[in-house]
């Protein structure tokens, strides 16, 4: 019983924030409505026993991304006013194919049951089995190759962001060590031959 | 043996007419006249051999191939001759008035610079006929038909620096090739059923053909030697000058007067009637093809001698006269009486060719002026131009005893026993004919032999007698039109001159009915004052004598009272006017719209360039959808997503769960 | 007997026109008695093609045959028989024919014009001999560059659009042909014309592959809707390529539906016959009364030979309706040989016709006739030969012209008279606008001060207008020679059209 | 009870929200890239119920990948955005039209 109050109560929470990031006049705000988001999402997750997945996607999502944005943001210094002009030109085509979409969805899922029975309740987990352990099993022996495919495709990532992004600020002065361990002896000292200065 | 004789024959003028074509200038004017006379004297001299040969030793008709042309599909198409009696008369006649032309020519075409280039023509012309003639199958003769075509295209057009002699030669041209196009499809016929171009073999069939039967329309069965005959005779309807198809004829009088006399006189337009002739087999067997023809020669007959009493100029009424006489010809066709047909053919092509002659002396003594109502009086200033002239329009109305009164009053006679359909109407056309004849043709002597001089003083004092070169001819051929009729309507017409040629099947045997009571040619003469053309014919002389000398204001009153008759023969029944702004204009105008509407804008514009242009328009419209903004590509993907997953969900939502 | 004479007959000219090119437009007198030679070799090697040619068998003659593709089982294999010989040596006498007309007209780059032609006539030698489908359609397509190229470079204003369009009408129908082709291949497993003789079909494939070699042979014919490339063609292409175009490239479709509509598809060809026999009878007409309202001689007579195909294409197609109504094959070889005879003669007597134009040309630069009049007064020589090429044009007998028309209105009377009737209508419809044409330009007195300073024709344009009037006046008194080299061959195609593939 | 189809239609609202999102303000890319990853957490959903009710892990090994790629990529977007303001001194999609057709 306690499990549908708290569905329903985090789902309300999560589409309200949904809500707010499409609609939200200013970025920032977006941004921590989305925070607010995967926060209802992990919760829900731990509903669905995957508790390991739910801290991670707070972890990643959250923590990294989110932070990622809100930076990004800040940084940028968007004028909002002109970015939300003409906000709901397309408004009445986006609602047609959202409400579109959530008919077909609600339509199959809800109506005809995706087809097959689903009267079996979700089978809770066995007392002593923890999301994690089982998700542990089988990452590092099944998906094995995806999982170093995922590495590899975040140190690309890594690399393609700072390429991108990275520029030598004018004016900006560094140390340049190879040119410096580099320098010759001509380079630094030149011997002159100076005249005597006669006495007056 | 023979076969070289006849090769002679043929080639000669070919040979002669090359020579004087190619190397004129070489062997210049005396030269080139005379090689061509050279030439077509021989194959007169041997014509007449052969003729001689054919009627008095009872030489066999000859008739054998000289190369095979072509073999396909196991159609042998051969160059043969075939000469029997029919032939040999023919080749005499052809010959010999082609010698009188050449002679003629001589002083005709004395001051012309094409001289030698005119003698090539006719004689390659008197080639090309004798070619037709002498065909044993129906490729030589739709070869000498269009040949004959072709030089008398040439001739019409000699002057080529007259606009009026180059649209008049193409007319004829054009003319000619409608009715030729009728003889091909003849010939098709004949080649369908027969298997063959032979004469010999088509006539052997020819009782099997008339049984079978075309379907044209649905429904309809026409017999088939109905559809074949009528076709041929289309074909002889073109060359013979017959109603629909004879506006060439007066128009060919642009051309010089030998070419005339020549070609619209004695050989060329008599092509048509020696054909039908020469077809009698098939034609026998199709009553509907010989009253078509029956009918098709009366019109010919009466309403073209209607124009010749309007018309003032002098080679015009001629042309007119000869119009009128080859209805005739085709009406003894039609009547069953070929050989009448055959024998009128001969002494008119005498008698035709004098009075163009005459006309054409007359024209160069009076500098090229054809126009009768500016002469008259030329009695005194050209006597022996006058006395043949007059010779031969006696024989042209048929004055008893002259050669055209034997032609035309047996021909009459014949129509009178014919029973094919249209034998009474062809009856009442020709009889009336005789009158009208009659009258236009002295209409044309009293205008300018007799009366007041009408003609300027200049011309008055150069008025002198054409040289020996120019009377000559008229001499000779006016003992002929007088002659020729005496000794030679006995054999010709009764006594079966042209043997096995000429076939005519019992039920329309009208010369065998007329030949039981002929006895001799003065009995034919004396029964002729019982008939009614003589009085017809006498009637005639006297109105025009009446109109023309006694009282000439006549004319001019008679026209005011006939207004609208004589609108009608002055515009020539409007013929030259329906064929150039109906069919000339209409078929520019049709081709016009072919072209502009057909080719330019349906195939061309749309078509072609329109499908170049919808390319264009197609490429420019989908560069929109490339708008560069971020959002619209956005749009396009989400917008896809959710279609197929309608797509994808349709069964699902509405189907069978 | 294994002879390369075709291979030679084919490769000489393109070899040689490559060298003419490298010759090059410097020396260009070098380059044109090269030309003139190489041209001269290859009728003298076309000869005994003729001599050599036996008349009995029906079998292609002089074969080759020599590895190509293996893996797509297609070998180079040449071999001609009673239709590809005469037109090939049709080829090889036009060659030189335009060789000696173009001699002084061109001034640019007449090295690579004559390189132009002498490469285009190997490759429609090659496309006559080829017995293998995929050695013909490469010929098919490579024949179409060099005139590309002679249309594009030298012609006239609006040579651009004319040669694209040329090229892409072409090109589009011949792009069917090929998929038909390897369809059949993948039937059949080899590209030989002898498997596809013998491949039985069902009706919709030969409807189908019939329709394809119909959109490839109709453009090149050219039959009525998809004829207008023609006239723009002929006026924009120079003297030269008019001829060849003419004489030739029209000979293309006829002889596509003789080797291949024919044989290959018989039962697909039975059902669509009214569809060819209504566009020729169309064709007659039609274009007839197009060909009355012209203005610029060129079209003119370039209306007039599409009239004139019409008959080659009428001919082919008759033998059917004639088996339907007469109930025998009689009279299907007649319309056969007759379309043969007209393609050669239409070959000779419009080649003849745009030579004549040529010759106008090259003195007023202007085609349109109402430019002219009068000629003869001036160019007496030239005004005969005129007459003489316009009623060889109109069909006349006694020329060339009027031996294809007469065998093929008497096959198609076989057929229906309305057939007979309707294609005899080109007997006026021809000899009209032609006599037209010939009395605006020819008679007449002398129009305007340009055609007084007419010149008469120079020796090299009397030599070329001479052997013409020689060949179409030998073909009209004579044509026995000719047809008895397509009688076999003609009859055996009888025998496999008249055979049923289902 | 709470099944199965409760979480999917949550997911599906979600997942069109965000697509409304994307719809509505189109010319800010943050927003976009926001939208996106919003799409992301309702795919993530789906895995996780499916694997939930099916008791099959293998869905939330997938949940984890997914999350890889979605911060590597909205790494890089951010990276982009920047560059392209350092560019244009604005990142409003109106006038970053230079690749019209």
């Amino acid at each position: 019983m306690l499990t549908t109050i708290l569905f329903y109560f985090y789902a309300t929470v999560l589409v309200g924030s949904a809500l707010g990031v499409v609609l939200a006049r200013n970025p920032v705000r977006a941004a921590l409505f989305l925070v607010l988001a995967f926060f209802t999402s992990a919760v829900l997750w731990l509903l669905l026993e995957a508790e390991f997945l739910g801290i991670v996607l707070v972890l990643v999502y959250v923590g990294a991304v989110m932070v990622l944005f809100l930076f990004v943001i800040m940084m940028l210094d968007i004028n909002v006013a002109e970015l939300r002009a003409g906000f709901t030109r397309y408004a009445p085509l986006g609602a047609v194919i959202a409400g579109l979409m959530i008919f077909e969805i609600v339509y199959v899922v809800w109506v005809k049951h995706l087809g097959y029975d689903l009267a079996a309740v979700g089978t809770p987990l066995a007392a002593g089995e923890s999301n994690t352990k089982a998700l542990g099993a089988v990452l590092y022996t099944d998906y094995a190759l995806p999982f170093q495919l995922a590495a590899v495709v975040l140190l690309v990532a890594i690399v393609a962001a700072i390429t991108l992004t990275m520029r030598r600020r004018p004016g900006y002065k560094q140390q340049d060590v190879v040119a410096q361990v580099a320098t010759r002896k001509a380079d630094r000292l030149r011997i002159m031959k100076v005249e005597p200065e006669k006495r007056r | 043996m023979m076969q070289n004789v006849y090769l002679a024959i043929a080639l000669g003028p070919l040979i002669a007419a090359v020579i004087a074509g190619l190397f004129g200038r070489l062997i210049g004017r005396a030269g080139a006249h005379s090689v061509t006379i050279l030439a077509v004297a021989l194959s007169f001299v041997l014509s007449a051999w052969v003729l001689k040969g054919q009627l008095l030793d009872g030489a066999p008709s000859y008739n054998g191939a000289v190369y095979t042309w072509l073999v396909t599909d196991g159609i042998q198409m051969q160059v043969g001759f075939l000469v029997d009696r029919l032939t040999a008369l023919m080749m005499v006649v052809v010959t010999f008035v082609s010698l009188m032309v050449h002679v003629y020519t001589i002083g005709y075409m004395h001051d012309d610079e094409g001289y030698t280039r005119f003698f090539a023509y006719i004689s390659l012309f008197t080639f090309a006929m004798l070619m037709l003639v002498m065909s044993n199958n129906f490729l030589q003769l739709f070869f000498g038909w269009e040949a004959v075509g072709l030089v008398s295209y040439l001739l019409i057009g000699f002057w080529y620096t007259r606009p009026s002699a180059i649209f008049a030669n193409m007319k004829a041209f054009l003319v000619n090739r409608v009715g030729d196009f009728g003889f091909l499809l003849g010939i098709a016929g004949v080649v369908h059923f027969t298997g063959s171009l032979d004469y010999v073999r088509a006539f052997h069939f020819a009782p099997q053909i008339a049984q079978q039967s075309f379907t044209l329309f649905e429904g309809q069965a026409w017999n088939a030697m109905s559809v074949i005959c009528i076709c041929l005779f289309i074909g002889a309807m073109g060359k013979s000058a017959q109603v629909p198809l004879h506006v060439w004829l007066p128009d060919s009088m642009e051309g010089p007067t030998p070419i005339s006399a020549l070609i619209h006189a004695a050989t060329m337009v008599t092509a048509g009637i020696f054909m039908v002739a020469r077809m009698s087999p098939l034609f026998e067997l199709s009553p509907t093809a010989l009253s078509f023809v029956l009918v098709i020669g009366a019109t010919t007959a009466l309403f073209m001698g209607f124009l010749g009493i309007v018309n003032n100029d002098i080679k015009r009424v001629v042309a007119y006269s000869t119009l009128s006489q080859l209805g005739y010809m085709t009406v003894a066709l039609g009547a069953s009486a070929y050989s009448a047909a055959i024998f009128h053919l001969m002494t008119h092509a005498f008698f035709k060719a004098l009075l163009f002659l005459g006309a054409g002396s007359v024209i160069i003594a009076m500098h090229h002026e054809q126009d009768m109502r500016r002469m008259g009086g030329l009695r005194k200033h050209l006597p022996i131009t006058y006395w043949t002239t007059l010779l031969g329009a006696l024989a042209l109305i048929g004055f008893p005893g002259f050669s055209g009164f034997f032609s035309k009053d047996a021909l009459i006679e014949a129509v009178a026993e014919s029973h094919t359909p249209g034998a009474g109407y062809a009856l009442a056309c020709v009889t009336a004919g005789v009158f009208v004849t009659a009258l236009y043709t002295f209409r044309m002597v009293f205008m300018t032999f007799h009366g007041e001089e009408r003609m300027d003083a200049h011309t008055r004092e150069h008025l002198h007698e054409s040289p020996w070169v120019v009377t000559l001819p008229l001499v000779m051929l006016a003992i002929p039109s007088v002659v020729i009729g005496w000794p030679t309507i006995g054999p010709v017409l009764f006594h079966g001159y042209f043997g096995g040629a000429i076939v005519v099947s019992p039920a329309h045997d009208v010369l065998g009915e007329l030949g039981r009571e002929y006895t001799t040619p003065l009995a034919f003469t004396l029964h002729a004052f019982t008939g009614l053309p003589v009085y017809l014919a006498a009637a005639g002389v006297l109105s025009a004598w009446v109109l023309y000398l006694k009282r000439p204001e006549l004319p001019a009153r008679a026209r005011e009272l006939f207004a609208p008759v004589y609108r009608l023969l002055d515009n020539k029944y409007w013929f030259d006017w329906v064929n150039e702004n109906v069919i000339a204009a209409g078929s520019r105008a049709l081709g016009r719209i072919f072209w502009k509407v057909g080719d330019e804008m349906i195939i061309d514009g749309a078509l072609v360039n329109g499908s170049a242009r919808a390319v264009g328009w197609l490429a420019a419209v989908t560069r929109h959808v490339q708008s560069g903004y971020l959002y619209h590509y956005v749009f396009a993907m989400i917008i896809g997503l959710s279609a197929l997953l309608a797509w994808l969900l349709w069964p699902w939502l509405f189907g069978r769960a | 007997m294994h002879s390369s004479l075709l291979s030679v007959l084919t490769w000489l000219p393109i070899l040689g026109g490559v060298v003419v090119m490298l010759v090059g437009d410097s020396r260009a007198s070098i380059a044109r008695w090269l030309a003139l030679a190489i041209a001269l070799a290859a009728l003298i090697a076309s000869v005994p093609l003729y001599t050599g040619f036996d008349l009995t068998s029906a079998a292609l003659q002089f074969p080759e045959r020599m590895a190509w593709i293996p893996s797509l089982h297609s070998d180079y294999s040449l071999g001609v028989d009673g239709i590809s010989m005469p037109l090939i040596l049709l080829t090889t006498f036009s060659t030189v024919l335009v060789v000696i007309a173009g001699w002084t007209v061109i001034e640019k780059r007449p090295a690579q014009y004559f390189a132009a032609f002498l490469i285009m006539e190997g490759l429609m030698i090659g496309v006559f001999s080829a017995a293998d489908a995929l050695l013909f359609y490469v010929f098919w397509e490579a024949m179409l560059i060099p005139m590309f190229i002679i249309i594009g470079i030298w012609g006239g204003a609006r040579r651009i659009y004319a040669t694209i369009k040329f090229f892409l009408y072409t090109f589009l129908g011949s792009v069917f042909m090929l998929v038909a082709l390897v369809y059949m291949y993948l039937k059949t497993g080899d590209y030989s014309l002898a498997a596809f003789y013998k491949l039985p079909l069902t009706l919709p494939e030969q409807i189908a592959i019939f329709l394809a070699f119909f959109a490839a042979f109709a453009v090149k014919v050219p039959m009525v809707p998809v004829h207008t490339w023609l006239p723009d063609a002929h006026v924009e292409a120079p003297t030269g390529g008019s001829v060849i175009l003419a004489a030739i490239m029209l000979k293309m479709g006829g002889y596509g539906f003789l080797r291949f509509s024919l044989p290959i598809t018989p039962d697909a060809s039975r059902a669509l016959d009214w569809l060819v026999i209504s566009l020729s009878l169309i064709a007659v007409v039609y274009i007839g009364l197009v060909a009355l309202v012209q203005q610029d001689m060129k079209k003119l007579i370039a209306y007039s030979s599409i009239a004139h195909m019409g008959f080659v294409t009428l001919g082919c197609f008759v033998g059917y309706e004639i088996v339907a109504s007469t109930g025998s094959l009689a009279g299907a070889t007649l319309g056969l040989s007759g379309a043969m005879v007209q393609m050669v003669s239409h070959g000779l007597v419009s080649g003849a016709l745009f030579l004549c134009v040529g010759v106008l040309y090259d003195r007023l630069h202007t085609r349109e006739i109402g430019a002219y009049g009068g000629v003869i007064n001036t160019m007496p020589v030239f005004g005969a030969f005129m007459v003489l090429f316009a009623m060889a044009n109109a069909g006349l007998p006694g020329t060339s012209g009027f031996v294809g028309e007469f065998l093929v209105i008497l096959a198609s009377f076989k057929a229906s008279f309305w057939y007979a009737f309707v294609a005899s209508i080109t007997l006026i419809l021809g000899a009209a606008y032609t006599l037209w044409l010939v009395k605006r330009v020819v008679f007449g007195a002398v129009a305007n001060e340009g055609v007084a300073s007419l010149k008469d024709l120079n020796g090299r344009e009397f030599l070329v207008l001479s052997l013409l009037a020689v060949a179409v006046l030998a073909l009209g008194v004579y044509p026995k020679p000719l047809t008895d080299v397509m009688e076999p061959t003609l009859r055996n195609l009888v025998q496999l059209m008249s055979v049923s593939k289902l | 009870m709470i099944g199965l189809p409760h979480f999917l239609v949550l997911a599906g609202v979600l997942f069109s929200i965000a697509v409304a999102g994307v719809f509505l303000n189109r010319k800010n890319v943050i927003l976009l890239l926001m939208c996106i990853e919003l799409m992301l957490l309702a795919v993530n959903f789906n895995f996780v119920a499916f694997s939930h009710w099916l008791n099959d892990i293998n869905g939330q090994v997938f949940v984890f990948f997914i999350l890889t790629v979605a911060a590597a990529e909205s790494a890089i977007g951010l990276a982009i955005l920047v560059v392209l303001f350092r560019e244009r001194k604005s990142i409003n999609v109106e006038n970053l039209d230079t690749m019209r057709g």
